[in-house]
Parts: structure tokens; C-alpha cells; sequence
């Protein structure tokens, strides 16, 4: 079978699969759970600084496969209590990335430190939750921001920084450079899509909070969009999220130029062994393809877009 | 996948203890469980009290949302997701039920299902005082013998409800032990059935937000009570550190409970 | 059976229901038939100043009910041929809305005069287009740009002007206000959200233009949070669009703050009669609701939120 | 919605046009169209020539993308999708079928399907030069009466291929005529039968972007060819000033053609 391994961040991962952060990441057992059931890698739920209940429900909203809204609230035990969740995930042999936010690139920095203390792999910083008022999105939506706060994570550990982009932007490949400037190690595109639910017959938003981010198979245009602009903007790897169900939305995001993908709502959908099936049928599919390894299939929907520029008889 | 349906009666049932019902036509096995919303206020996990097209759920105070659900009016619409979660599996034919608070909740509807299949249950029923028994004569009238145990003895046994248990496993021939209540009674009703060969199965709580197995608020050991559960054969949960100690609260931390 | 007209950017309309620019829009004979199959008015197709023949195929991409994807590239006669158009939808007794695009304030404005020469109703300023280089969202995300843009057609016409925003922005409620301030009548949203799709098997992006726009249900929930968040930022009126396809959608869009609503993608998943049926549903919905007319539900998803507002005792 | 098929053969049905067949099995109709697209070339509507599991299409070169099919080879990967449009009614018993240029194309599935339920078509076929006679022997084989027009004498009556259909219409018993061409050469079709009670469908072409029925590309008179069409009952052309004079280009404006 074809080889799906691949690197990122300075990760060694045995398949792209990684569980996305705020799914199933609350508990170690979790954690070691999505990597028991193939998994190539877990991020865990994004922690701040002081435990946080997050909204109260309804906190998501679920239309038919297509897609699911959510605004939990950045609930998390806080940075505090959360390092004997990593190491259970850790014992089981996990690769660990931790994901934390905050509000400013002082509290991104600590709770970074915190982070390597506990043993993880790499960072992701959520720079991206889109309703959460002072956190998230509202600071990550300016290139400035992101180049500050992941400078001052780059310079405060030694792990890999992985800056995660709200995709609620007019430009997500200036966020991607501002990333980069700042030394970020890969980007993840994207975090959850701004929406919103209202109950016709209540006349009120169905989620507790109002605003909402919109995840599942209805963001995968936008998320490769973006994963396809970003992989042009720089030179760092690109983590592909947002609609990743089966192999083949997978494969899309790979073509587009992802080095990696996150996988969310599709354990909603389909339960954790999704990740069993996506390690199977991405392998039957490579096969079939004649592809021994991913090396050669990132990016190149790009490399075909050049080759054939509009001049009519490219095949 | 929400549905708002309008409360059609209100029964308060002990002191504590109110049952609304509505009618809503999704099918539903006696163990599951909605996500009930109401509107400006919460939404919190209720097992269905009653699994036909005239549903019902029997809410106990807890804290602000449950006195607020008891005070709702027929007429006044809630907001409805589910049913979730698993249900109790009804092939044994003479089962034990364990009940403890509004544990009896979940558990009246899964014994009037196995009495329409033919089977047969024997009751040991608990609260902290006579008036708070849940669904005496509910189980009474499929015809089941109820044993009841008080914390204050005004009515039946002084005492925890689990004392009942072992007596009941020594007498009656259970092909099951059904129970509901907090994990320490159930522990205890564990315990007891330890070395009767008889298997038990716990239907157990944990913090519900999404209820579609992602956002891990639920998580219990390996598992995700909203998913997975709430029904548990025992030597499931049994090996579970937590179980029977502590919970994860709404910000995930890990407290006693 | 209730009273469906309403009132918006000067505009007397007989139902909320708009035909969207860029569907069936290109010529007079389908702005007068969506007018006839019972829409309450017709935004014309995207004009600009010169002939344009839009993107090379394939333009849209359809997934299941749920999205559309679309890269047309704005293809229109021009200005100097679209008024034979518009004097044939007209003379059916439609409500014409003449959308137009142009690369800055002064093009703008001198399609702004010419459209009300041909006679429109209204304008609509795309300012919003998202695959379309130095046209549309490229200069329609910047506030200034809105507001500079809208203050030049305004003070060029004195017909009302609508702007018509992206959801490709971080905030858009900026863009409402500038709108505002440029002297906007009303503003819609939103334009389709940028979005992309691969071919696995060729490696390439199925859209000719590689970039297109997501429309459709799967942006209904990201068209309800820019609604809802404009209604509270500007006292100008708001002109929802984006994935309506039943009248429960167009409900939602109403409760969230839409004195009118938008109608695209759904012609092509129900047909133009998808007017006729919006219409009767929406009256029949009304009437089971005991609600007279539009103006006690529009915007009140506002009014149950403050009601409330986190007291969790209101119903 | 899009398929990615293989091209399994190439056939040179005459110097300007080739068939083109591939695997999919989507059901389709004789008068439906696909949009067939050539990577990194264009997208553009083609009838289906033949209808069944194993498809095809026949191309005339217009222009650089028609050339650029034309020299596909089998193994070749395409996007098709579709199909779209509607088909030929199929309950008329004995159809005349005037064909002109690759008209040919969609009217061969829709003779052999009328043929498969008992139906018996009789053709008028013309094109410039013998050579260029499109699926005569396909015609032939159904056991089809061919008449042959072309317009240098190389083959069969000289001239235009609409000169053929006032006699046939005079000889044969028709309930239907069909009729695939250029629209001037349809419109004199539709004039040859006028009187003779024999009413008249015709299958056009519009520009086409999304086949969809959103666009407006496709525009024609208060139709839109891709879900409306592209066959049409003469009657509802007749009226439209369009039909026959001008067509919209791909701006939308209103050309000749
Ligand atoms: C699967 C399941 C089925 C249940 N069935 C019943 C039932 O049939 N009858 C009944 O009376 N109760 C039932 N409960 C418990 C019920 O959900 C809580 O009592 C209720 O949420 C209390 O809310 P409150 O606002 O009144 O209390 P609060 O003051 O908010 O909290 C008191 C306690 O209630 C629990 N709780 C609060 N919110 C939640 C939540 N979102 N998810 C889980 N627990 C929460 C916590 O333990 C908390 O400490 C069930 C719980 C679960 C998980
Ligand atoms: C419903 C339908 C069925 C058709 N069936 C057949 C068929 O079976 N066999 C066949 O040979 N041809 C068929 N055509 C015509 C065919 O689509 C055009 O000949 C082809 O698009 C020419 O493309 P080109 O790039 O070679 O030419 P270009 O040089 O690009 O254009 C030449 C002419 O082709 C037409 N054309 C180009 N692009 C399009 C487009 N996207 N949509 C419509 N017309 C276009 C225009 O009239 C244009 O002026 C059909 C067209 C339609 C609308
Ligand atoms: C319930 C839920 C909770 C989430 N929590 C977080 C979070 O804490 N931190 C974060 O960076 N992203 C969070 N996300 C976003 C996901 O990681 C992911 O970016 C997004 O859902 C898109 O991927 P998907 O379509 O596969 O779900 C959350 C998403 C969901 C659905
Ligand atoms: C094929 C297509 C063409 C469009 N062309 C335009 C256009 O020319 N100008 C414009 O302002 N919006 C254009 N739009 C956007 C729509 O007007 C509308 O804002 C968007 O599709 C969302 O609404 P929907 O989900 O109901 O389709 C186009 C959309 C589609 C699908
Ligand atoms: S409640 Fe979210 S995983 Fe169970
Ligand atoms: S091709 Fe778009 S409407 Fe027909």
C-alpha cells in the first residue's frame, strides 16, 4: 500500500489525518483515543489562560450532512489543569499539538511556554475562533496582530508554531505571510466560518450566543480556497481544515497544497472511525492512482494550473 | 433538526419532581434522551420519560433551568433535538429495576416496554422521603412488585435503595439489573450483584453540550455518554476511574461528582 | 390572505422577493419572466462599461442541493447595449434594479447615469464580486472604498442606491457604514463567499478561473450573521440574499433584520417558479402565524434577543 | 455532479466531424446534451449521439476547442456533466427527420430510439459535400428511407436539404417531422409543412455557461435552451423574433446567428 506519511511543522506524522482542535480534545482520553482509531496526530480542545465554561447551550445547530453550526465558547479546563490530559494522550504515543488562545501575544506566549512544559509536539495558535468577543478572529483578522503574537510565541519555545487563520477575511494570504514573517513554522486554513441560525418560529437565534461558526462539508470550497491562496503566498506548509469528510475531499485539499489535514465535523458525522476509513480509502486511492506517497500529489493543483494556462491543449 | 413543540400537559409528579409532555412523531427507545431548550435560558440533557408520539420528559430541581422547566405552562413552546444516544437493550425477559431520585425516570418507560414484549420487572425504588418516590404507581400498574426504601424511613425501608438489592438477586431469578440513579448507588448496585451472575446495566449522566459526540463535554474514560451512552452494561464502566468519583464540569475540569 | 408588500431604498414592492444579479438578468425576456412568475422585482445582471464576455467554461460547479459554485467573470453586453434590456423588463411593469460594476468611483458613476437614463428603479453597486481582479470584493472590502464609491454614485443620481457588500471581510458591519455614510439607501448581502473546487483525477481546479463564489443553502447561515450584524450597525435598511430557498429561509432573513430579500441559486434548484411558490408559501406561513404584514417580523430577532438577554427566565 | 470519464474510442465519421464514445452510465434521452469538458481547454455543449451506457458525441470543428476534441485519443480523460435539456417525445409512429451539418448527431439516437418501440423514420440528410453526409450508413441501417441533398450536387439532389421536404411530406404519411440544422434552414422546414398539418420539433443552440438554467446564456426569447430545450415544438419558436435572426454571443449581446 501507498505510503501516507508526511511531514509538517517539523512533525513526522504516520498519515495526514490530524484531529482538529475543539473536537474531541477536552480529555486525554480523547485524544488517545483518535489516535488509537488512526489518527496521524491530535490537537487538542484550544486552551486559554483560566478554566472557561464557554457559552451556554444550545451551542450548536446541525443541518442535514452538510453542515454544522457552533458556538461552544472556547470552554477548557484552563492551561493549569490541562497537562495531565496531554500526557495520557502522550503516553499512548500520540503526537500532541497544543492548541491555546488569548488575548493578547503575552498571554499566547505563556500559555505557549506551558504548553512545551507539558510535552507537546508543536503549537497551534487560535487566531481564528469566530465568536469570541476579544479572542480569536477579532484579533487575528489583522495581519499585524498575527505577526506579533506568533513572533512573540516563536521567540518564547522551541516548538514548531502553527498560526490557524480565520477565514472571515478579505485576504487570508496576507495573514498567512504576517505568519509567516512572524515565524511560523506551517498555517492552518481554516477555522469555522461566521453564521448564524434563527428559530422562525421563536424569532431568535438558535444558538445561545447568536453568532456562530460555521464547520462541515458546506466550508470545504472556501477552506481550499484559501489553503490554494495561501500555498502561493509562502514558502511555510499549509494544514488543510474545514469539510473534510472522505478521502477525496482529502485529496482536494492535498492537490490545493495542503501538507496535512484536520479532521472536525466528519466525527460528528460518522463517528471516530472516520478516521480508520479516510487511512483506508486514502490508501486504496493512491493505489489506484499509482501514487506511492503524497510527496507528489501537494500542490499539484498548481503545477497543472501553470502548465496549461489558458492556452487550450493541455491534457 | 430542531423541532419546537408546544407543552400539551404538565403533572408534577413529587414536591420535586414535574413531567411535561408533548407531541413530537420522531421514533424513540426507552433510554434516550432530547436536548431540550428553553428559549433565553438553557439547554440541558432530559431522558424521555415517555417514548410514544405523546412524549414526555420528568424533570427534578437541580438548579435554575430545571425550576424554570417546572414552571412552564402547557401552551409554551420548547425547543426539542434528539432523541440521542443508545437505549436499553430489551431482550432479557425478568429484569430488576434499581431506581434512585429521578432515576425511576428513564427507567418507567423502558419497563413498560419490556412488559409490551412480554417480560417482567420487579422494582427497588428509593427517594430521601416518601412523598419524593418517582412513579410508584406507574410501575404498579404494569403490575410489578415495587420495593420501596426512604432515606428518612417514612415509607418502606429506612435507608439507601441499593440495601434492597442483594435480598431482591437472592430471591427472584433476574435474567438483568436495571438502574439509574447517582454513580455511588449504582456502584453499590454493582457490588451487590457482584457474584449473582446476574449482568447490570447503569444509565449515567455527564455534561451534555453538542449531544453528537464532538465537543467532548460528555466524555467519560474512553467513552462519550452522549453517543455511547447513556446506557452502559456495568463491566463497561466498571474499569472507568471515574466513574462513581468524578465528572468533567462545563470548562472540562475534572471535579468530584 | 396577509399582506406581503414592503418598502425598501424607495422602492414599493408587492412581495420581499428579488430576482438576485447574475441570474436570470442578462436580457429584458427573463427579467420580465421572473417578474411574471411573481418575483416583487429584478436586479439586472452586473453591467459595465464595455461588452465583457466573462471567464471561459466551466463556470459553475453544483454540488448537491446544498452549494453552487460560480466563476462567470461578469459577462454583460455593456452599458451601451443593456438599456434595450431593461426597457423590455420594464415594459412588463417590473421593478428594475440595475446592478453595476466598474474599477473605480468615476466608472461607477457614469454607469449610475446611464442606468437612469435607461429608466431602473434603483441601483445596485456590486462591490462585491469575489473572482473578479481589481472589480467587485477587491475594492468593495476596503470601507473607504465603499464609502467613496457610494458617495460618488450618490451624488451623481438621484436615484436610491443599494450596496451590495461581501461576506469576505473580517467586520462587515464596516462596510455597511461606510455605505451609510457615502449616502447608501440600502445595502444587500451578501455576495457569493470565495470558494474553489479540485478535480481529484486532474489535478486541477474545476472552475476555468480556478477562484469562484459559493452561493446557495451552505451560505444561508454566514448571509444571516452579516444580516444580523448590519441591522444593528446602520439605520439604513438591509436587502437580504444568500441561499434563500424557502419562505422559512426568506423568514429567517426577515427575523434577522432583511426588509427584502434576494433570490439566486434557488432558480436553478426549483425552477423559476420557485417565485410563485415563495410567495405562496410566505402568505400562507404568515397567516398560520397571525401576523398581518411584514413589519412586525422584520428585524425581530433583535427585539427577542434584548429581551431576554441571558436572564434565562424570558419565553 | 461532474464526471471524470475516459475516452474509450475515436471515430472519423466524415473530414470535419468525429465521434467521440466513453463509459458513463447516467440515464439519458436522445435530444439530451452534456457539457463536456476539455482540461485546461473549455467547457461546451454537446448533443449525445449515442444515448445508452456507453455514450458519445459527435463534434464538427467550429473552432479551436471543437479541433482541439477532434484529435483526442481513447485513454484521454473528459469531464462530462449533464445530462441536460430535454428529449424527443417518442409517441409519434412515422417521423420525417431533416438533418443538416451535425444535426445528424442528435437526430440518429432519437430515429433508433423511435425504432426500438415500432416507430419508422424516413431522413433527409444534407450537408455541403458527399463526404461530409453524416451517419448516413447509420440511418441505412435502421432500414430508413435516406434521402440525400447537397449543396454541391457531389451526392443526391443539389441544393439545400430542405428542398427535399415539401415532396416527402406530400408522399409519406407523417405524424411528426424533426428537424436538427441551422435555424434558417429549420425555419424552412417549419414554412415546407405549414398546411400539411404535420407538426414540426426542432432541437437549437444557444451559448451555454451553466446548463442550469440560472445564467441566462442560453436565453431565447422567454426560454432558456438548457432546461426549456434544446427541443422545442415549432410553435413556440415561430413567435420568438429571435429564433432564426440573432442569438446572444458570450457578453449576452444580441449578434446575428
Ligand atoms: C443523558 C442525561 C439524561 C438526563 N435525564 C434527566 C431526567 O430525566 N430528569 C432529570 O431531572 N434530570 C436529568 N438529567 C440531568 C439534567 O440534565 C440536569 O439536572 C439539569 O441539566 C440541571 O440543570 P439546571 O440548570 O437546573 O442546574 P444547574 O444549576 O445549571 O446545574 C446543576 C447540575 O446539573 C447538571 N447540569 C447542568 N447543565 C447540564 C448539561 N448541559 N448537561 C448535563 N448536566 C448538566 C450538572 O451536574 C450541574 O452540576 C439528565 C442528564 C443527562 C446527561
Ligand atoms: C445544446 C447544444 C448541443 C450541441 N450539440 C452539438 C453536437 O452534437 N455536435 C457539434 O459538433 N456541436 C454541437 N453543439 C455546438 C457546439 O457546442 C459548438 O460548436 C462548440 O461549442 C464550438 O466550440 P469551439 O471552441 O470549437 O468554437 P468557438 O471558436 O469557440 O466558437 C464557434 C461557435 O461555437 C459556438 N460556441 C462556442 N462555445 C459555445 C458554448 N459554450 N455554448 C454554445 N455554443 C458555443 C458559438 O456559436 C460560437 O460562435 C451544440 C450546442 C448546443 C447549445
Ligand atoms: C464544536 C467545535 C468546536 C471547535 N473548537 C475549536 C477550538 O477550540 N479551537 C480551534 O482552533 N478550532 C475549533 N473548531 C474549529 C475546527 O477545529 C475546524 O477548524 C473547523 O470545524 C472546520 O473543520 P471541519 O469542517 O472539519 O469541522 C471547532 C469546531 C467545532 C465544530
Ligand atoms: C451564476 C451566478 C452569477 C452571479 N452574478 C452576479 C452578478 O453579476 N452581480 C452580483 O452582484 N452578484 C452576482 N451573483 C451573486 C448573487 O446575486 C447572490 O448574491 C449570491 O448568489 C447568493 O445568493 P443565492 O445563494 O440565493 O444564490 C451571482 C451568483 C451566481 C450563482
Ligand atoms: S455532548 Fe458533545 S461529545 Fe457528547
Ligand atoms: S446556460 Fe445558463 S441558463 Fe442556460
Amino acid at each position: 500500500m501507498a505510503d501516507l506519511s508526511t511531514r509538517v511543522a517539523g512533525l513526522a506524522l504516520r498519515n495526514p489525518f490530524l484531529l482538529a482542535s475543539g473536537i474531541w480534545g477536552e480529555t486525554g482520553e480523547s485524544l488517545r483515543g483518535a489516535y488509537e482509531a488512526g489518527a496521524g496526530g491530535v490537537i487538542t480542545k484550544s486552551i486559554g489562560r483560566a478554566p472557561r465554561t464557554g457559552y451556554p447551550n444550545p451551542t450548536v445547530e446541525m443541518y442535514d450532512r452538510w453542515g454544522f453550526l457552533n458556538a461552544m465558547g472556547l470552554p477548557n479546563p484552563g492551561i493549569g489543569e490541562y497537562p495531565r490530559e496531554i500526557a495520557i494522550a502522550r503516553a499512548a504515543g500520540a503526537p500532541v499539538i497544543g492548541s491555546v488562545f488569548g488575548h493578547d501575544a503575552e498571554e499566547f506566549a505563556e500559555l505557549a511556554e506551558a504548553m512545551e512544559g507539558a510535552g507537546v509536539a508543536a503549537l497551534e495558535l487560535n487566531l481564528s475562533c469566530p465568536h469570541a468577543e476579544g479572542l480569536g478572529a477579532e484579533i487575528g483578522s489583522e495581519p499585524e496582530a498575527v505577526e506579533r503574537i506568533t513572533r512573540a510565541v516563536v521567540s518564547r519555545t522551541r516548538l514548531p508554531v502553527i498560526a490557524k487563520l480565520t477565514p472571515n477575511t478579505h485576504d487570508i494570504a496576507a495573514l498567512a505571510r504576517a505568519a509567516e514573517r512572524g515565524g511560523a513554522s506551517a498555517v492552518s486554513a481554516i477555522n469555522t466560518v461566521r453564521g448564524m441560525a434563527i428559530d422562525v418560529h421563536l424569532r431568535r437565534p438558535t444558538l445561545a450566543h447568536g453568532m456562530g461558526g460555521l464547520s462541515g462539508p458546506a466550508i470545504k470550497p472556501v477552506g481550499l480556497a484559501c489553503v490554494f491562496q495561501i500555498h502561493r503566498a509562502v514558502r511555510i506548509p499549509v494544514i488543510g481544515v474545514g469539510g473534510i469528510v472522505t478521502a477525496e475531499d482529502a485529496l482536494e485539499y492535498l492537490l490545493a497544497g495542503a501538507r496535512a489535514v484536520q479532521i472536525g465535523t466528519a466525527v460528528a458525522l460518522d463517528g471516530i472511525g472516520v478516521f480508520g476509513t479516510l487511512v483506508r480509502d486514502l490508501g486504496r486511492r493512491l493505489d489506484e492512482l499509482g501514487v506511492a506517497g503524497l510527496e507528489e500529489l501537494i500542490g499539484a493543483a498548481h503545477r497543472t494550473e501553470a502548465a496549461s494556462s489558458g492556452t487550450g491543449d493541455a491534457l | 433538526m430542531r423541532r419546537i413543540v408546544p407543552v400539551s400537559d404538565r403533572t408534577v409528579e413529587t414536591p420535586s419532581t414535574v413531567t411535561l409532555r408533548f407531541v413530537d412523531d420522531r421514533p424513540a427507545a426507552p433510554g434516550q434522551f432530547v436536548m431540550l431548550w428553553v428559549p433565553g435560558d438553557d439547554e440541558i440533557p432530559m431522558s424521555l420519560s415517555y417514548v410514544g408520539p405523546r412524549k414526555g420528559v420528568t424533570v427534578k430541581v437541580m438548579g435554575a433551568t430545571s425550576r424554570h422547566i417546572q414552571g412552564i405552562s402547557p401552551g409554551t413552546p420548547l425547543g426539542i433535538r434528539g432523541p440521542y444516544g443508545n437505549a436499553f437493550d430489551l431482550t432479557p425477559h425478568r429484569v430488576l429495576l434499581v431506581a434512585g431520585g429521578s432515576g425511576a425516570a428513564v427507567l418507567a418507560p423502558a419497563a413498560e416496554a419490556l412488559g409490551a414484549r412480554g417480560g417482567e420487572v420487579e422494582v427497588a425504588l428509593g427517594a430521601t422521603t416518601a412523598s419524593e418516590l418517582l412513579f410508584e404507581e406507574r410501575f404498579a400498574a404494569m403490575g410489578a412488585a415495587v420495593h420501596v426504601a426512604t432515606d428518612d424511613g417514612s415509607r418502606g425501608e429506612r435507608g439507601f435503595v441499593t440495601r434492597l438489592v442483594g435480598g431482591l438477586l437472592d430471591r427472584g431469578r433476574f435474567d438483568a439489573v436495571w438502574t439509574c440513579g447517582p454513580e455511588v448507588m449504582m456502584q453499590k448496585v454493582i457490588a451487590a450483584a457482584q457474584g449473582s451472575g446476574v449482568p447490570v446495566v447503569c444509565s449515567v449522566e455527564r455534561w451534555m453540550k453538542c449531544a453528537l459526540g464532538l465537543c467532548d463535554a460528555c466524555a467519560l474514560g474512553p467513552f462519550h455518554v452522549c453517543v455511547d451512552g447513556p446506557v452502559f452494561p456495568a463491566e463497561r464502566l466498571s474499569p472507568i476511574p471515574e466513574f462513581g468519583h468524578t465528572k468533567h464540569d462545563a470548562a472540562g475540569r475534572r471535579v468530584p461528582g
